[in-house]
C-alpha cells in the first residue's frame, strides 16, 4: 500500500528531474504529462475507502493533465515551429544539479520537519518539496514559454502532492473546486500562450519584454 | 440568505449577459447588476446580519468592514463602463462583460469566504476572470501583460494553496481534525503545531502578497495596470487588492490564535515598508503615468499591510485606508483613462499639457493626485494619519519615519508625473486627438463622484462605517 | 458685533469670494476686503484687550469636533493674513487684470482668497487635525497662485519645488501632530508647558515650520518659488506665508516644553540665516530674487528673536527675552509691511518693463517716480533704517541681545556671536538694498524696456501708499503698538503679562519724530540755498571719458562683486568669462550665475544618489519572466528568514 | 543749566568744532613732511565758500541726489548728539541709544552711497560699491566694540558704557575702533582724502559731483563724523565721564587732539594699503575688537 504510493512519488520526483535536464519541449511536456497521470493515480493507491467521487477526481485529473494540456501545448509548439529550449537561463546541467542538491535537501527537510507519525516514513512530503523546487526552478531558469508552462504544471503537481496528505481531512467539494481552479488556470494559460504566439511570433520570453521599466 | 445574493447576482447577471445576444445594450448589465449588488451590500452594512449563512461564506464583520468599498467601486466603474464600451463598439463585449460581472460574483465570494480553501477558489476565480479583462484591447502588450500576470500571479498564489494545506497539516499535527474554516482552525489556537503554522503563514502572505502586489512580489502590476482598460485597473486596484489584503487579515488572526501573531506583525510590518520603498523609489523615476498609477498602488498596499501590523487602531485605520484607497485609485485609473484616450500617449515623452486639450480630466486627474497622496481634506490624509498616530503610540516611531520619508518621494515621483501631463505644452498630435475626444458628463461623473466619496469619507466619516470596522477589528483580535 | 460673528463673516465673505471671485472681480474684491476687514477687525480686538476667543463645534469635521481659538499670539498674525490679503487684492486688480490674464486671472482671484481664508484657520485652529488640513489647504492654495503663469516652464519648476518642499515639511508636521496625539492622547492643542515629555517634539515641528519659514538651509524653495510667482503672490508669501512658519515656532515654542538647547539652535539657524540670507541677497541680480533672498534674511532676524525670548524663558522669564521677543513679534510686522511694499515695487517694475533682471534696467525713477520713491522708502526700511519702522524691531532685538550680553547672562555665549552676526547681516542688508533701489531706479536706463517704462495705475499705487503710511505710523509711534505687543507677549508667556516696559520706546519715538522733523528742515534747507545759489543741470561729470554710454553704469553684479568674493565660499559664484583676445577683439563677455548653494550643493548629490536607487530598481524590472519569479523566490526566502529568526525567538 | 539750553550749547559746539579736527590733521601731515600746509581753519573758508556757490546737478539725478547729502549731515548730527562728553553725559539718553547711533551712521551711508549711484557714473557706483562694502567688516568691528563695552559696563546706553574705567582689554580696544575710524572716515591707510581720481578710493569718489551746498553738507557731515568716532575712542578707553568737568574737558580735548595727531602721523608715514589689502586690515580691526570682548568677558565677571 505505502510501498506503491512511495513508489509513485520517486516517479514523480524521477520525473521533475528529467524535465530539468531535458532540453526538448516535447518531452517535456511529455514529462509534465506523464508526472500528471502519475499523480492522478496516487489518490487511487492511498485511499482505503474508494468514494466514487475521489475516483471522479482522480480521473479528472489524469484526463486533463495527461492528455488535454499536453495536446494544447503541443499544439502551440507546434504552430510556433520550435521543439527545443536553445539556450535557457540557468543551464540543463547547472538545474539538473540544483535539481538534485533540492531533492536532497527536501529528503533532509522533511525529516527535520514535525510530521504525523503515519507521515514519518512517506516519500509524500519530500517528494513535494522537490517538485514544487523543480517547478519553481524551470519557472525561473527556462526562457520558452511552454517550459515555462511546463515548471507551473509541475509546481502545482507539487502542491497537489502536499494536498494528499490532507486527503481524508479536506472536504472533498474544496478539494474538486481546487482541481478545476488549476485545471483551468492552466488551461487558460495554454489560450495566452496560443495567443502570444499569434501575436509575436515567437514563443520566446525574452521578446516578451516590451513592459519594462 | 440575503448575504448569497451578494454572490449569486453578479454571476446570475454574468450568465445572462454572456448570452445576450446585443453588444449596444449588453454592458448595461453592468450598471444594473453593481447597483443591486451595492445597494444590498450597503443594506447588509447597515443591518448586518445575525450568525454566518454558512459554515463556509458569510457576511462576518471583516466583510461588512470592506466589501461596500468594493461593492461602490464597481458600481462606478460599471456607469463609466457603459459609455467606455460605447466607445469601443469595435471590440466585441460579450466576454468582457459577462467576465466583469464573474469577477464581482467571486470577489464578493473571496471576500466573505470563512474556509480556506474556498478562500483560495475564490481568489483564484477572480484571478481567472480577469484574464478575458486584462486583454480586452487585444494588442500584443495586452498578452504580454496577461502573460505575466497568469504567470507572477499563478506562481503567488499556488504557492498560498501550499500555505492553505500547510496551515491543515498544522491542524492535523496538533490534533485537530484538518478543518480548514478560520473559525475551526482559530479555536484551535496554541493547539496547532507551531513550525507549520508559520511556514503557513510565509507562504500565505507571500501568496496573496503576490495578489496584492507587495514588493517584490508587485511586478505583475505595473504591467497589468498599464495595459488593461481603465475601469479594469480600477477593479483590479481597488477590489482585486482588497480581496487579497482581507485573505491576508483572516491568516493573521489564525496565526494569532496560535500565538505566533508578533511574527506575523513583524513580517507584514517590513512587507509593508519594503513595499513603500520599492514604490518610492519606482514612482521618483516613472515616465507612463498609467504604470505610475500600479507603483502608487504597491505603496498603498505597503501602507495597508504596515498598518494592519500596528493591529488595533492601525487595523482600523487600514480598513479606513481600504475604502479611501478604492475610491481614490478609482478616481485616478478613470481619470487617467480619459487623459489616456484623449492624448494616446503613454509617458511624459509623449503626453504633456492635457490642461488644455481636456481641462475637466485634468483637473480631476490633479485632484486625485493630492487625495491619493494623502492632501486633506480627502479620506487618505485621514486614514495614513491614524495608522501614523497609530505607529508612533505603539512605539514603532522609526517606522513610522520611514513611512514618511517613502511618502514623500511617493509624492515627488507622483507630482512630477501628474504636473508634466497635465500642465505644459501639449505636443501637437495629442491636440487633435483631443479635439476628437469629448469630455462629456458619462466620463466625468464617475471619477467625480469617487473623489467626493473620498472627500465625504474623509470629512464626515459615516458612524455605521466606524462602528463597521471598529467590529471587524474586533473579529480579528478578539480571538482567544 | 461679536467676536464668533466677526469670524463668520469673514469666513463666508472669503468662502464667497473663492468660489464666486473668479467670474466677477467686483465683487469678489468687495468680498474679500469685507473678510479681510472682518479678520482685521477681530484680530485687533483681542489685541486691543478684548477677551480670547474660543469655539467648539458640535459636529464633527474628519472625526473630531472643530475647535477655533483665537487668542493674542494668533491675533497678532492674523492683522498681517487681513491687512496684507486686503491690499494684495486690491493691487492684483490693476496687477493682474482680466484684459491683460484672461487665462488666469479668475483663477488668481479664488486662489487668493483661498489662501487668505487658509492662512486665517492656521491661525484659529486649536486642533492638530484641522490645523494640519488647514496648513496643507494654504500650502496648496499658495502652490496654485505661484503657478498662475503656468505656461512658462521656470515658473512649473518653482511652483513644483515649492510643493516639494512643502510637502516635506508638512509630513514632519504630521509627524509632530501624530507624535502629540500619541502622546496626549487627542488631537487637541493648547497649552501643556507641564509635560516635559513632549519636549524632544520641538525639533520635528522646528523642522516642518522652518521649511516653510524659509530657514537657511531649509530655503531651498524660496528664491525661485518667490521670483517666479506673480508679485503680489510674491508679497504675500514672503509677507506673511512664510510667517506662518514662524507663527508655528512661536506657538509651539510657547505651548510645548521646549528643550534644553532650542534657543541655541533657533539663535544659530537665525545668525545662519540671518547673514548668508543678506550675503545672498546682496550677490543676486534679479531684482525679485533678491528680495526674496532678504526675506531669508528677515527671517533669520525674528529667528533671532525668537530664539533669546526662548532662553530668556528659560532663564527665569528674563526681561532680556521678553523685549527681544517683542523686537520679534513686531519685526512680524514690519517685515510683512515693507516686503509686500517691496514685491508689489518689484510688480510695478516688472509690469512696466517685463523683466526682473536689474542689469536691463535703470533710471526707471523718471518713468516710474510714484514706485521709486516708495521702493526707495520700503530699502530704506528693510535695511532698518531710522527713522523707519524697520528699526524699530530691529533695534529691539539688539536691546534684548544687549541687554542679556551685559547681563552676563548663562547663555551669553551664544548671544555675543548672535548679535554680531546681526550687525553683519544688518551691513550687508544695507548694501542689498542700495543695490536693490539704486541699480533699478537710479542712472540712465540700460535698456530700451527700461526707457519706455510707464508709471503704474492707482489700483497698484494706492496699496503701496497705505503700506507705506502702516509702516510710517509704526515707526514715527512705536508706542501705539507696545500695548498690543505686551498683550500678545502675555498670551506666549504668562510670566510675562502686564505693563512692564522697560523698554525706552517713547525715547526712541521722540528721537524718530526728531530726526524726522529735522531731516525734512535740513533737506528743505539745503534745497532752497541750492535754488537760491543757482541749481543748473549738466552731464555727469566724466573723468576726462568723453562720451560714456548708460551701459558703462555699474551694474548691479560689479556694485556686489567685492561683498561677494567675501563670500565666495559659500556663494560659489559660478563665472564664465570670455576675455577680449587679439588686436581688434570681437567678442568679450562675463557671464556670472550664482547658483542656489544648498539645492546644487546639498539636495542635488543627494537626490542623485537616491535616483541612482531608483535607476537600480528600475534596471531590475525589465520585462524578463523568469527574473519576476525569482524575486518572488527571494521574498518567499526573505520572508521565511524572517520568521525563522523571529518565530525562534 | 537748563536741559534745553543745554541742548543747543551741545549743537553749537559740534557744529563749530567739527571742522577744525581735519585742519589739525593736516597741520600736523604738513609739520612732518615740512611743510607749511593749509591753514587750520581752511574748511571753514571752504564751507562758507561752498555754502554761497550755485549747484551743478546731473541731468540723470533725481531729487534724491540733494536730499541724499541733507539726509546723510542730519544722520550724522543726530549720531553725534547721542554721544555722551564726559559727567555731561547725552541729552537724550535712553537705553538702546548706542545701536541707534549706530543706525544713524548706517542711514548716512545709504544715503551718501544712494547720491553716488544717481549721478550714473561708473566712477561713483564703484565708490558706493566699496563704501557699502567695507561698512560691512566695518560695522561687525563697531558692534563688537559695542558688545565689548555693554559687556564690561553691564549697561547698554552709551552714557553708562562709556563712563566708566576701560576694561583690561581698554590698548586692543582702542587699536581696534581706530582701524574703524580711518576706515570709516576714508583716511589712509584705507583712503586717500587728499585725491579726488585715484581709483583705489572710496568715500571721496562718491561725492565728484556734488557741488555748492550739498557738497559743503558732506564735507561738514564728514567732518562730524571724524569727530564723533574721536570722541568715542577716546572715551571707550578713558574713564572721562568720571572725572570733574573741568578736568573732564581737558582731557576730553587732549584726547581727540591726540587722535588728530595720530591720524596724522599715520598718514604721513604710513602708505595707502593696495586694495586687497584693505578687507585684511579692518579684519584685523575686527578681530582686535574681538579680543577685547574675549578679555572683557573674562574679566567682567558674572
Amino acid at each position: 500500500m505505502s510501498g506503491a504510493l512511495d513508489l509513485l512519488t520517486g516517479l514523480a520526483m524521477g520525473l521533475s528531474l528529467v524535465a530539468l535536464g531535458t532540453s526538448r519541449l516535447p518531452s517535456l511536456i511529455r514529462v509534465a504529462a506523464l508526472q500528471g497521470v502519475v499523480l492522478g493515480t496516487m489518490p487511487l493507491v492511498m485511499e482505503h475507502d474508494l468514494r466514487a467521487m475521489v475516483v471522479v477526481v482522480a480521473l479528472a485529473t489524469v484526463v486533463m493533465k495527461g492528455v488535454v494540456i499536453p495536446v494544447l501545448l503541443r499544439r502551440a509548439m507546434r504552430t510556433a515551429n520550435i521543439d527545443r529550449d536553445m539556450d535557457p537561463l540557468i543551464g540543463f546541467l547547472p538545474s539538473l544539479l540544483l535539481g538534485a542538491a533540492g531533492l536532497i535537501g527536501a529528503v533532509l527537510l522533511a525529516r527535520w520537519l514535525p510530521l504525523l507519525p503515519e507521515h514519518h516514513e512517506s516519500l509524500l512530503v519530500a517528494g513535494s518539496i522537490s517538485t514544487v523546487f523543480s517547478g519553481l526552478l524551470l519557472l525561473i531558469g527556462r526562457s520558452k514559454a511552454i517550459s515555462q508552462v511546463c515548471g507551473y504544471l509541475i509546481l502545482e503537481n507539487g502542491i497537489y502532492m502536499f494536498g494528499l496528505l490532507l486527503i481524508s481531512s479536506t472536504p472533498l467539494l474544496v478539494e474538486g473546486g481546487i482541481l478545476l481552479d488549476l485545471t483551468v488556470a492552466v488551461f487558460v494559460t495554454g489560450i495566452i500562450v496560443d495567443r502570444i504566439q499569434r501575436a509575436f511570433d515567437s514563443l520566446d520570453t525574452r521578446k516578451l519584454t516590451v513592459l519594462r521599466e | 440568505m440575503k448575504e448569497s445574493l451578494l454572490i449569486l447576482v453578479p454571476l446570475v447577471a454574468a450568465g445572462a449577459a454572456a448570452l445576450w445576444p446585443h453588444d449596444r445594450t449588453r454592458p448595461w448589465f453592468l450598471p444594473a447588476a453593481g447597483l443591486a449588488h451595492s445597494l444590498l451590500a450597503l443594506w447588509l452594512l447597515v443591518h448586518p446580519p445575525g450568525a454566518p449563512w454558512h459554515p463556509w461564506l458569510g457576511y462576518d464583520p471583516l466583510t461588512r468592514a470592506v466589501l461596500p468599498a468594493v461593492s461602490l467601486l464597481f458600481l462606478v466603474c460599471a456607469a463609466y463602463g457603459v459609455s467606455y464600451l460605447r466607445l469601443r463598439a469595435e471590440r466585441p463585449n460579450r466576454v468582457f462583460v459577462a467576465a466583469f460581472l464573474a469577477a464581482l460574483g467571486l470577489m464578493s465570494a473571496a471576500h466573505m469566504a470563512r474556509h480556506l480553501g474556498v478562500l483560495w477558489i475564490a481568489t483564484e476565480a477572480v484571478t481567472l476572470s480577469s484574464v478575458p479583462l486584462l486583454h480586452f484591447n487585444n494588442t500584443p502588450r495586452a498578452f504580454e501583460a496577461t502573460w505575466k500576470y497568469l504567470l507572477v500571479g499563478g506562481t503567488g498564489i499556488a504557492l498560498s494553496l501550499l500555505g492553505s494545506f500547510c496551515l491543515g497539516y498544522a491542524s492535523l499535527h496538533g490534533g485537530g481534525a484538518g478543518d480548514l474554516t478560520f473559525a475551526a482552525l482559530a479555536a484551535q489556537g496554541a493547539g496547532l503545531s507551531r513550525p507549520w503554522v508559520l511556514i503557513a503563514w510565509v507562504l500565505l502572505l507571500v501568496g496573496y502578497g503576490t495578489k496584492m502586489g507587495l514588493a517584490p512580489m508587485h511586478t505583475w502590476k505595473p504591467d497589468a495596470y498599464g495595459e488593461a482598460p481603465g475601469i479594469v485597473g480600477a477593479m483590479l486596484a481597488g477590489g482585486v487588492t482588497t480581496v487579497a489584503f482581507t485573505a491576508i487579515l483572516r491568516v493573521r488572526a489564525v496565526v494569532d490564535a496560535a500565538g505566533a501573531g508578533v511574527v506575523a506583525d513583524r513580517t507584514l510590518l517590513a512587507a509593508g515598508l519594503f513595499s513603500m520603498l520599492v514604490a518610492a523609489l519606482f514612482l521618483l523615476s516613472a515616465r507612463d503615468f498609467k504604470r505610475m498609477l500600479a507603483y502608487s498602488s504597491v505603496e498603498h498596499m505597503g501602507i495597508l499591510s504596515f498598518g494592519a501590523a500596528l493591529g488595533g487602531a492601525g487595523l482600523w485605520a487600514a480598513f479606513f485606508h481600504v475604502w479611501n484607497n478604492s475610491m481614490t485609485k478609482g478616481a485616478l485609473f478613470l481619470s487617467a483613462g480619459n487623459i489616456r484616450r484623449a492624448s494616446g500617449g503613454r509617458t511624459i515623452d509623449e503626453v504633456g499639457g492635457m490642461s488644455v486639450v481636456t481641462p475637466r480630466s485634468s483637473a480631476l486627474f490633479m485632484t486625485a493626485l493630492f487625495a491619493v497622496t494623502a492632501c486633506p481634506p480627502f479620506g487618505p490624509f485621514f486614514s495614513e494619519l491614524l495608522i501614523l498616530r497609530a505607529a508612533f503610540s505603539t512605539a514603532h516611531g522609526w517606522s513610522a519615519a520611514f513611512m514618511l520619508v517613502c511618502l514623500l518621494l511617493a509624492f515627488l515621483g507622483l507630482s512630477r508625473v501628474v504636473f508634466a501631463v497635465v500642465y505644459g505644452r501639449p505636443p501637437r498630435a495629442a491636440r487633435d486627438l483631443g479635439r476628437r475626444f469629448k469630455e462629456t458628463l458619462p466620463v466625468l461623473v464617475p471619477p467625480l463622484v469617487l473623489l467626493v466619496l473620498a472627500l465625504w469619507l474623509g470629512l464626515a466619516t459615516p458612524d455605521v462605517l466606524r462602528e463597521a470596522w471598529s467590529s471587524a477589528v474586533g473579529q480579528l483580535t478578539s480571538t482567544p | 458685533m461679536s467676536m464668533g460673528r466677526l469670524i463668520v463673516v469673514a469666513i463666508v465673505a472669503l468662502v464667497a469670494a473663492a468660489m464666486g471671485g473668479s467670474r466677477r472681480p467686483r465683487w469678489w474684491l468687495a468680498l474679500n476686503w469685507v473678510g479681510t476687514a472682518a479678520l482685521l477687525g477681530a484680530a485687533m480686538w483681542i489685541l486691543g484687550g478684548g477677551a480670547e476667543w474660543e469655539w467648539r463645534s458640535a459636529f464633527a469635521v474628519g472625526g473630531e469636533r472643530l475647535h477655533l481659538r483665537l487668542d493674542r499670539v494668533g491675533g497678532w498674525f492674523l492683522v498681517l493674513v487681513a491687512v496684507i490679503g486686503g491690499a494684495g487684492a486690491a493691487y492684483a486688480r490693476g496687477y493682474w487684470p482680466d484684459r491683460e490674464r484672461p487665462a488666469s486671472a479668475g483663477r488668481g482671484r479664488a486662489w487668493w482668497s483661498a489662501l487668505v481664508l487658509c492662512m486665517a484657520l492656521v491661525l484659529l485652529c486649536a486642533n492638530g487635525l484641522h490645523f494640519l488640513m488647514a496648513w496643507e489647504a494654504f500650502a496648496l492654495s499658495a502652490f496654485f497662485l505661484i503657478t498662475l503663469e503656468r505656461e512658462r516652464r521656470e515658473v512649473r519648476m518653482a511652483g513644483w519645488l515649492y510643493l516639494a518642499a512643502s510637502h516635506a515639511g508638512t509630513l514632519a508636521l504630521f509627524a509632530f501632530f501624530c507624535l502629540l496625539a500619541a502622546r496626549t492622547g487627542s488631537w487637541d492643542l493648547g497649552p501643556m508647558r507641564d509635560r516635559p515629555g513632549l519636549a524632544p517634539l520641538f525639533w520635528v515641528a522646528l523642522f516642518g515650520f522652518g521649511v516653510k519659514a524659509g530657514v537657511f538651509p531649509l530655503h531651498v524653495w524660496l528664491p525661485s518659488a518667490h521670483a517666479n510667482a506673480p508679485s503680489h503672490v510674491s508679497a504675500i508669501m514672503s509677507g506673511v506665508a512664510i510667517k506662518m512658519g514662524l507663527y508655528g515656532v512661536v506657538r509651539f515654542g510657547g505651548w510645548l516644553p521646549v528643550p534644553a538647547g532650542a534657543g541655541w539652535v533657533l539663535l544659530a539657524a537665525g545668525a545662519t540665516s540671518a547673514v548668508l540670507g543678506s550675503a545672498f541677497a546682496l550677490a543676486q541680480n534679479d531684482l525679485k530674487r533678491l528680495l526674496a533672498y532678504c526675506s531669508v534674511e528677515n527671517m533669520g532676524i525674528m529667528l533671532i528673536g525668537v530664539g533669546t525670548g526662548l532662553l530668556g524663558a528659560g532663564s527665569g522669564d528674563a526681561a532680556w527675552g521678553r523685549v527681544a521677543m517683542a523686537g520679534a513679534l513686531l519685526h512680524v510686522w514690519n517685515h510683512g509691511l515693507f516686503k509686500s511694499l517691496l514685491f508689489f515695487g518689484a510688480g510695478s517694475v516688472a509690469h512696466a518693463t517685463g523683466t526682473r533682471e536689474m542689469s536691463r534696467l535703470g533710471g526707471l525713477w523718471r518713468s516710474m517716480p510714484w514706485t521709486a520713491g516708495l521702493f526707495a522708502f520700503g530699502s530704506m526700511a528693510i535695511a532698518a533704517l531710522p527713522p523707519l519702522n524697520g528699526f524699530v524691531s530691529e533695534w529691539m532685538v539688539y536691546l534684548g541681545l544687549l541687554d542679556a550680553a551685559a547681563g552676563h547672562a548663562r547663555d551669553a555665549a551664544v548671544i555675543v556671536p548672535a548679535t554680531m552676526a546681526l550687525g553683519l547681516a544688518g551691513a550687508l542688508a544695507l548694501a542689498a538694498s542700495v543695490k536693490a533701489s539704486a541699480v533699478v531706479f537710479l542712472g540712465a536706463a540700460r535698456t530700451r524696456v527700461a526707457a519706455g517704462a510707464h508709471e503704474c495705475g492707482w489700483w497698484m499705487r494706492l496699496p503701496m501708499l497705505g503700506l507705506a503710511g502702516a509702516c510710517v505710523c509704526i515707526a514715527l509711534a512705536p508706542l501705539m503698538v507696545w500695548p498690543l505687543i505686551q498683550r500678545s507677549l502675555g498670551t506666549w508667556n504668562i510670566a510675562w503679562r502686564g505693563d512692564g516696559t522697560p523698554v525706552p520706546l517713547a525715547a526712541l519715538g521722540a528721537a524718530q519724530c526728531a530726526l524726522v522733523a529735522v531731516v525734512a528742515a535740513g533737506g528743505f534747507l539745503l534745497w532752497f540755498r541750492a535754488r537760491a545759489n543757482g541749481l543748473r543741470r549738466a552731464g555727469t561729470w566724466d573723468c576726462g571719458y568723453s562720451a560714456p554710454t548708460a551701459r558703462m553704469q555699474y551694474t548691479g553684479g560689479s556694485f556686489s562683486a567685492l561683498a561677494v568674493g567675501w563670500f565666495a565660499w559659500v556663494l560659489r559664484p559660478d563665472r564664465r568669462r570670455r576675455w577680449p583676445k587679439g588686436p581688434f577683439p570681437r567678442h568679450a563677455s562675463r557671464v556670472e550665475r550664482i547658483p542656489e548653494a544648498v539645492l546644487e550643493r546639498v539636495i542635488g548629490p543627494v537626490g542623485d544618489v537616491v535616483m541612482g536607487a531608483s535607476a537600480w530598481v528600475r534596471r531590475r524590472q525589465q520585462g524578463v519572466l523568469p527574473d519576476y519569479i525569482l524575486y518572488l523566490v527571494l521574498g518567499l526566502v526573505a520572508v521565511g528568514l524572517l520568521v525563522a529568526l523571529g518565530g525562534v525567538a | 543749566m537748563n536741559p534745553a539750553l543745554e541742548f543747543v550749547v551741545r549743537l553749537v559746539v559740534w557744529l563749530l568744532l567739527a571742522p577744525l579736527l581735519p585742519g589739525i590733521i593736516n597741520r600736523v601731515k604738513a609739520w612732518v613732511a615740512g611743510r607749511r600746509g593749509p591753514p587750520v581753519l581752511q574748511l571753514y573758508y571752504d564751507l562758507a565758500r561752498l555754502w554761497r556757490k550755485g549747484v551743478v546737478v546731473s541731468t540723470l539725478a533725481s531729487p534724491g541726489f540733494i536730499a541724499g547729502p541733507a539726509v546723510a549731515w542730519v544722520a550724522i548730527l543726530g549720531a553725534a548728539l547721542l554721544l555722551p562728553l564726559g559727567p555731561l553725559g547725552a541729552s537724550p539718553s535712553f537705553r538702546g541709544d548706542v545701536i541707534l547711533l549706530v543706525y544713524l551712521l548706517a542711514l548716512a551711508r545709504f544715503c551718501t552711497a544712494w547720491a553716488a549711484m544717481e549721478t550714473g557714473s561708473a566712477f561713483e557706483g564703484m565708490g558706493a560699491a566699496r563704501e557699502v562694502s567695507y561698512a560691512v567688516l566695518a560695522e561687525a568691528a563697531i558692534i563688537t566694540a559695542v558688545l565689548t563695552l555693554s559687556l564690561q559696563s553691564g549697561s547698554v546706553s552709551l552714557c553708562a558704557m562709556l563712563a566708566p574705567a576701560a576694561g583690561p582689554g581698554a590698548a586692543l580696544l582702542a587699536v581696534g575702533l581706530f582701524t574703524v575710524l580711518l576706515a570709516e572716515n576714508c583716511r589712509v591707510p584705507f583712503d586717500d582724502p587728499n585725491t579726488h581720481l585715484e581709483l583705489t578710493m572710496i568715500h571721496e569718489v562718491m561725492v565728484l559731483d556734488h557741488s555748492g551746498p550739498p557738497l559743503a553738507a558732506v564735507l561738514h557731515g564728514a567732518a562730524m563724523k571724524l569727530l564723533l568716532f574721536s570722541v568715542l575712542l577716546v572715551q571707550a578707553v578713558l574713564p572721562v565721564g568720571k572725572l570733574p568737568a573741568p578736568a573732564a574737558a581737558g582731557v576730553l580735548a587732549a584726547g581727540v587732539l591726540a587722535v588728530g595727531v595720530a591720524i596724522g602721523l599715520v598718514e604721513s608715514l604710513l602708505a595707502r594699503y593696495a586694495f586687497r589689502r584693505v578687507p585684511l586690515l579692518l579684519t584685523t580691526g575686527f578681530l582686535l575688537c574681538v579680543f577685547a570682548l574675549l578679555i572683557s568677558w573674562d574679566g567682567g565677571g558674572a
